[in-house]
């Protein structure tokens, strides 16, 4: 398989994420499929910031350690990552000075001197490195020129004429041709940036967020795009609010979206308990990051499984969905959102840093999605907001409905939604919520629930981002892999397909405690090994792939 | 002239003599005056937090949120927000409002939202028998401080006025003509409307006698209700002793760009469609 | 056995509850073993409240449904109830209306009237009522006096004066004699009041609560008792003042419990997750009601067990108790608090309305409870305030000691407590907190960690306050019964020797989903029928009875 | 005389020119004036809650509880309730106290307990990207309002008041001398003591040279700190918007029991011994 890394590495505030989605969208451009991701300290200015880019002929979803090409905008970055480098690999240096890597040609260019003299934004350095690279790589000019003028708002023109200047100097030092694929370029998001477009596309209407690493971005995106999405995106005092107002607006009819990582949904745990009572829609988006507590704020985790599974006082029906690339994000966040509007329950976006803010080929077709019918009140008769029906689905109604009454309470009620204190009420109200589950159930046998890759009887049991590297080192070790998209109602009949045959379960995941495998001892299924880590880094294929060797 | 029933089946419980009947009792009437004046009734949501005054959605026919303790304030911005052509009126209690959820009356006031605030404020945790609230009196004795509150109670008038809030006013559970009146001008009002009422708790603290006795008519004896420095004054002159007079009636009253106009900016949540595609913001990611 | 069940209803504010405990302290003063149920709406006046105690000559713990005595402060209190009475029983009715009951005599006196007349408190009709009660069941007058003596503070002349006149005319009619017991009497208890006793004896210095059903009880009698106990109450604007305040009480070095239901815990999520990384010790008493959500306030559920277990993003150790009776409630929140000093780690107790509020006879032994000593930091050589050890403890100390720098942090750290980002650190000090559980369990190895009653071939399992209506049942089926204290660490050995023999396995719950069984399930341990309910109200070892016939 | 260092080894990741610097050299340097004044250093327990300002604390070598976002006051509290002979520091952001958790400040002011807060007030949220803050002017474009904040900024200082703070400030930090003397004076103060610092941040929203020409110092030019009134015109003199003259210094003083004073009336918790049996409240019992 023909494939590139790249990595850029900078201080916070030197654009080293933007130039890594630059370098992505050239390889898109040359019809390689990209994969991008950042690793960042919680600071603002300085620090280490670098941004890994794969781009390959085939479907890649993470990031290979080893690069072709390091753009080391300091030193810093060379000293750390130098041992990325592989025999017949670049090194793009912003200086005058001579440093030697082994193996490696080094291309010293004072660019940060030369964007001074010129007085242009430090940050046009960047275009000017990724010119030396296309250069270098016998990349054409003109898809960077493209990718400027589609990426950059301001000082285009400067960037455009250092990205030719850095194209001269890096012709020189040709290290190897770049081919240029016969695919269409495809667009490339991150994971917060799908689940926007998913529920967009399933007709969203509020976003309420307030801001939290790793899910700003998705505020930042939908407050950015709210006229090409008719989305409104509001940012409130806390995550109560948060969680509060997206609760009235959906009680007025409005689809509507939360999100936060852990510590903002902690705060969002007492309202989620109340769609619990008063069956009102809301999605909410964790995503995750290493915690307890405010923790490693800028890193992932998947340890917030059982939390958002059981998040919330008293029994209610929830949906959990995890996505494990963007395709998966896209759709499961339109499905997370017509499935709370159809079953009237609180839907759960479960994702993580590694996810929310890696950026990747997307291959969705966004006509899969669209905004399904709710059970919606036929104006006849009286309105009871808690009808007692079969499937414990009561047609809606919002206010400014004629004829409808639309009472809704945290207290348990009656079918009108006044309160009650009476036994066989209460029973009967619990009953009602509690049968949703039953038809959600059937709903999702019709859906793809658990994803399979390979086959053969040992496989890998994992879930959310680290599929990606799982299913890459499973297919160079001939594994099969299982993932499982939904997580609650526990698709428990695919994953018995599934594991058909399966003699020897490994579990992977990015915690202590081996949060899957708990759950799927819940329903029956033991694993008979974990790979686990809980420092903040996802897995890559090629740690992995050791790894299983000590296991399979 | 016919009056819409807001009658429902729910029993009510609250105590014999509880001020929530008067408050009750006002806010039908305010309810059936805008209806009888051109509102349509299912325009009309009432909220309500978690305590005695909580019940009243209970016994008031018209759309309601019967939401969390201290929360019915983002609830209403929620359901504002979705729909401004609602009249929101949210009803909460004294612990609600001005202590679990009191980040959420700074900033609706802060904000401006188009919304009522009916503050049944008797001075204690009615339902949970008795405790102290933010605005009891210092040395207060309930069951959490038998010893006396060890606080200054919070005075919401000035706190209101401090966060930016463009109606503040003051009604008594007793003055039933005036308070209709206060609701029917804060539901007028374009902007974040507090109504705070003295209401007394007739099982925990029963303020009626000095209520009765004490309060008197900010309108009768004049004030500025365009000044705020007056208005603030005017806050100062009592807080939740019973001591001295008891003013009620409106404090300030100014009007400023609401919450919803600046956040939609004329879109309509209700009436816009949804997008068939998102091809074209996926076109910005190539 | 020996036993005597009286119900005494009447409106909210009529003091049901009150004249309840009365008759409980009666009965306790005759030597009998007693239990008390009060079953109440959210309401303050009006409504109708009602208490059932029991007294026999065994330890009950729970209330009979069938009663010898309803005392009747209104005519509804008859009608609601008339079908709990045996033959030869009594109905003591406030009126001179005659009322039929079949089967019963009914003893129809105007009390209100006579207390009217007297211009009296209308509360002393409770006495008058009891005067008529201890009357009718020859149980000597100075008992009723001397429990009138020592429960009430106001009025008590009046009310003397009213339990004498009582007496006279039940003596009239007289339907039986309770005989007096050869026990010395004992103290009678709320669940609350146990868990209040049992912090204190271990050193409790704070307790802070924001007033929530059914932990308000637990505010009030601390509050009350603050200057006998050494115990300073607070109550805070809200739950999440209360849990933050809870830390920061414990970062200076005072031994602090906070208390709440599921809605007041749920805001309390993102401090656990706290305490989870910064390792403060704090004490948590969640008293589960019927949710989601403000639910049914007054009435009892065992449907937060999951929630507890999980709550907090982020994986940290806890400790999760689970008492069943009063004795329980007095060890174990004892043993909380011993624990989370002793491992900084948070400690849950998991109660639930019907335990907090009921009151029954206390048989602890109150010496087995005294504060354990914590690690401290002896200073000598640097203080680090997360020094990496081998039990993952290390040892504290507070501001205001000479020479150790006390810094404690929301973010990953290192072992000074200093912000770490570094994925070795990260991993380090994550096993560090981790490592905890193996020493807790080694602790818990040598405590009682799971109750067994009776033996055979089919056992119960069940948690909670729903033990005492199980073991009961239990008793007269011949079945055993397994009843876990400790949730958090699961005492998974103390379960594998209970369930030695057993070859069916009953679960009985207050819940929709069987929680207990399910946690049961994550340790291999199947259930084979579960008999749940989720109406608010407790299990009566009469019902369970019935069930368990069917399912046996 | 010998200066204690309180220097640590953790790393300073502020962005070079932020007002955050002028903050920590003048924090610094009033704990070790506080010291050389008699303060056991040991009894100084300094907070922070989440953002760039939270990092202070690892840049203090003194006791500290690096907190939740938003709950530094709660936790301080709790410290000096337990513990009243701590002198305890918070130190906030704008988004953490006046937002988050502004529920605590309004409490804090309200008990008055003896705790300093300094807000760094940068009038964005600096370590999540410089989204808008509850006193970002209106209009203030950042990611998440990209169409402008749709709501007017708080003010702070006149929340303060009105929540009953009984020492209320506002400092710059470029101005350390006279931030220095602002803490000290805090510290000194028994009661809550707010010092709002207007915080440049130089990435996402300088204002230093604004404040550099505008700010002016009110004991300079003469008020009466112990005037409720005439402190409340102060605060609304200048409300977070570059426009105008920017008032710094004591706003408000005035002397109140603190809530812990009131709460342990002369129990020293830390200092009472453990019961040694629970039998004579279970005598109560029987
Ligand atoms: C989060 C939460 N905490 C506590 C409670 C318990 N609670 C119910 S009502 C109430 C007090 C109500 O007081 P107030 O708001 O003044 O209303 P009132 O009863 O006086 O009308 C409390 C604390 C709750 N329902 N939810
Ligand atoms: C509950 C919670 N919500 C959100 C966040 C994310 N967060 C971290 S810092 C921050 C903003 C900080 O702004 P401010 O308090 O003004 O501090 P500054 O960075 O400006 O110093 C936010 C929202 C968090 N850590 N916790
Ligand atoms: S307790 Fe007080 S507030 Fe509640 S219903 Fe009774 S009188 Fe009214
Ligand atoms: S982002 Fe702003 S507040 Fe944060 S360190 Fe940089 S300049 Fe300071
Ligand atoms: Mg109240
Ligand atoms: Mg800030």
């Amino acid at each position: 398989m023909r494939e590139y890394s790249v990595l850029i590495g900078g201080q916070a505030g030197d654009g080293v994420r933007q130039a890594g989605q630059m370098v992505a969208r050239i390889f898109n451009r040359l019809g390689y499929y990209v994969f991008g991701y950042d690793d960042y300290p919680s600071l603002i200015r300085g620090g280490h910031n670098f941004s890994l880019v794969r781009a390959a002929e085939k479907r890649v979803l993470n990031h290979n350690p080893e690069v072709d090409v390091i753009i080391a905008l300091n030193k810093e970055t060379v000293e750390k990552h130098a041992w990325r480098l592989n025999n017949n690999s670049l090194v793009i240096f912003d200086g005058r000075e001579q440093i030697g890597v082994e193996g490696s040609k080094v291309l010293a260019v004072p660019m940060s001197a030369e964007v001074r003299k010129r007085r242009y934004h430090p940050l046009t350095r960047n275009t000017y490195a990724l010119g030396i690279m296309a250069g270098a790589l016998q990349i054409p000019l003109e898809i960077l020129k493209d990718v400027v003028r589609s990426m950059l708002r301001k000082h285009v023109e400067e960037n455009l004429e250092l990205a030719e200047l850095g194209y001269e100097e890096g012709k020189n030092h040709a290290i190897r041709r770049v081919e240029k694929l016969d695919n269409d370029p495809r667009p490339v998001l991150t994971g917060n940036e799908a689940v926007a477009l998913g529920a967009a596309k399933a007709g969203l209407r509020f976003y309420i967020g307030y801001p939290m690493t790793p899910a700003s971005s998705l505020l930042h995106y939908l407050a950015a795009h709210e006229d090409e999405l008719n989305v409104i995106t509001v940012h409130p005092e806390n995550e109560i609010g948060v969680a509060m107002m997206a609760i009235g607006a959906a009680y007025a009819g409005a689809r509507t979206m939360v999100g936060t990582a852990g510590g903002g949904f902690a705060l969002m745990v007492e309202s989620l308990s109340l769609t619990g009572q008063n069956e009102i829609p809301v999605v909410f988006v964790v995503n995750q990051r290493p915690a307890p507590a405010t923790g490693v704020p800028t890193y992932t985790a998947q340890s917030d499984l059982h939390f958002v599974l059981n998040a919330g006082h008293g029994e209610f029906p929830r949906v959990v969905v995890s996505p494990g690339d963007v395709d998966e994000a896209f759709y499961l966040a339109g499905k997370a959102l017509n499935l709370a509007w159809k079953y009237q329950v609180p839907a759960i976006i479960l994702s993580d840093k590694h996810l929310a803010e890696s950026y990747m080929t997307a291959t969705f077709d966004e006509s899969r999605v669209k905004p399904e019918e709710p059970v919606l009140w036929k104006p006849n008769g009286e309105f009871k907001r808690y009808l007692d029906t079969e499937t414990g689905v009561s047609p809606m109604a919002f206010p400014g409905t004629p004829g409808a009454i639309v009472k809704v309470t945290s207290y348990e009620h009656d079918e009108y939604g006044i309160t009650t204190e009476e036994p066989e009420v209460i029973t009967k109200m619990v009953e009602k919520r509690m049968r949703k589950v039953k038809y959600i159930v059937e709903e999702l046998k019709r859906e793809e629930t658990v994803k399979v890759y390979g086959e053969g009887e040992t496989a890998i049991v994992t879930w959310g981002s680290t599929k990606g590297a799982v299913v890459e080192a499973a297919e160079k070790l001939g594994l099969k892999v299982i993932q499982p998209l939904y997580l609650e109602p526990f698709p428990t009949w695919a994953m018995e397909k599934a594991l058909k045959g399966v003699k020897k379960l490994i579990d992977v995941e990015v915690n202590y405690g081996g949060a899957l495998a708990r759950l799927l001892k819940t329903y029956g299924i033991h694993v008979d090994a974990k790979i686990l880590r809980y420092d903040g880094r996802p897995w890559t294929p090629h740690e992995l792939e050791e790894k299983l060797r000590e296991v399979v | 002239m016919t009056v819409v029933s807001l009658e429902t089946y729910a029993e009510n419980t609250w105590c014999p003599g509880c001020g929530d009947f008067g408050i009750l009792a006002a806010a039908k009437a305010a309810i059936q005056e805008l209806v009888r004046e051109g509102t349509p009734l299912e325009n009309i949501v009432i909220l309500s937090g978690i305590g005695c005054h909580g019940k009243i959605v209970d016994y008031i026919n018209v759309n309601s949120f019967y939401s969390l303790h201290g929360r019915v304030l983002p609830a209403a911005t929620g359901i504002k927000m979705a729909n401004p052509e609602l009249t929101v009126i949210g009803f909460a209690g004294d612990g609600d409002a001005y202590g679990e959820g009191v980040e959420h009356f700074v900033f609706s006031a802060k904000r401006n939202t188009d919304i009522v605030l009916v503050v049944h404020n008797n001075m204690v945790y009615g339902l949970t028998t008795g405790q102290y609230t933010p605005t009891s009196p210092k040395g207060y004795q309930g069951k959490s401080t038998p010893k006396g509150s060890p606080e200054e109670p919070m005075n919401p008038i000035a706190l209101a006025l401090a966060s930016g809030a463009t109606f503040v006013a003051r009604g008594y559970a007793a003055n039933k003509k005036h308070l209709i009146w206060l609701i029917k001008e804060a539901v007028k009002h374009r902007g974040f409307a507090l109504v705070d009422v003295l209401q007394p708790c007739v099982t925990f603290y029963n303020t009626f006698p000095y209520f009765s006795k004490h309060v008197y008519d900010l309108q009768e004896e004049g004030h500025d209700t365009s000044d705020f420095m007056a208005a603030m004054e005017k806050a100062r002159e009592w807080n939740h002793r019973l001591e001295g007079r008891v003013p009620i009636g409106i404090f300030y009253k100014v009007e400023k760009p609401t919450f919803e106009e600046e956040l939609l900016k004329g879109r309509r949540p209700r009436q816009m469609p949804y997008i068939d595609t998102v091809s074209h913001v996926l076109k910005q990611h190539i």
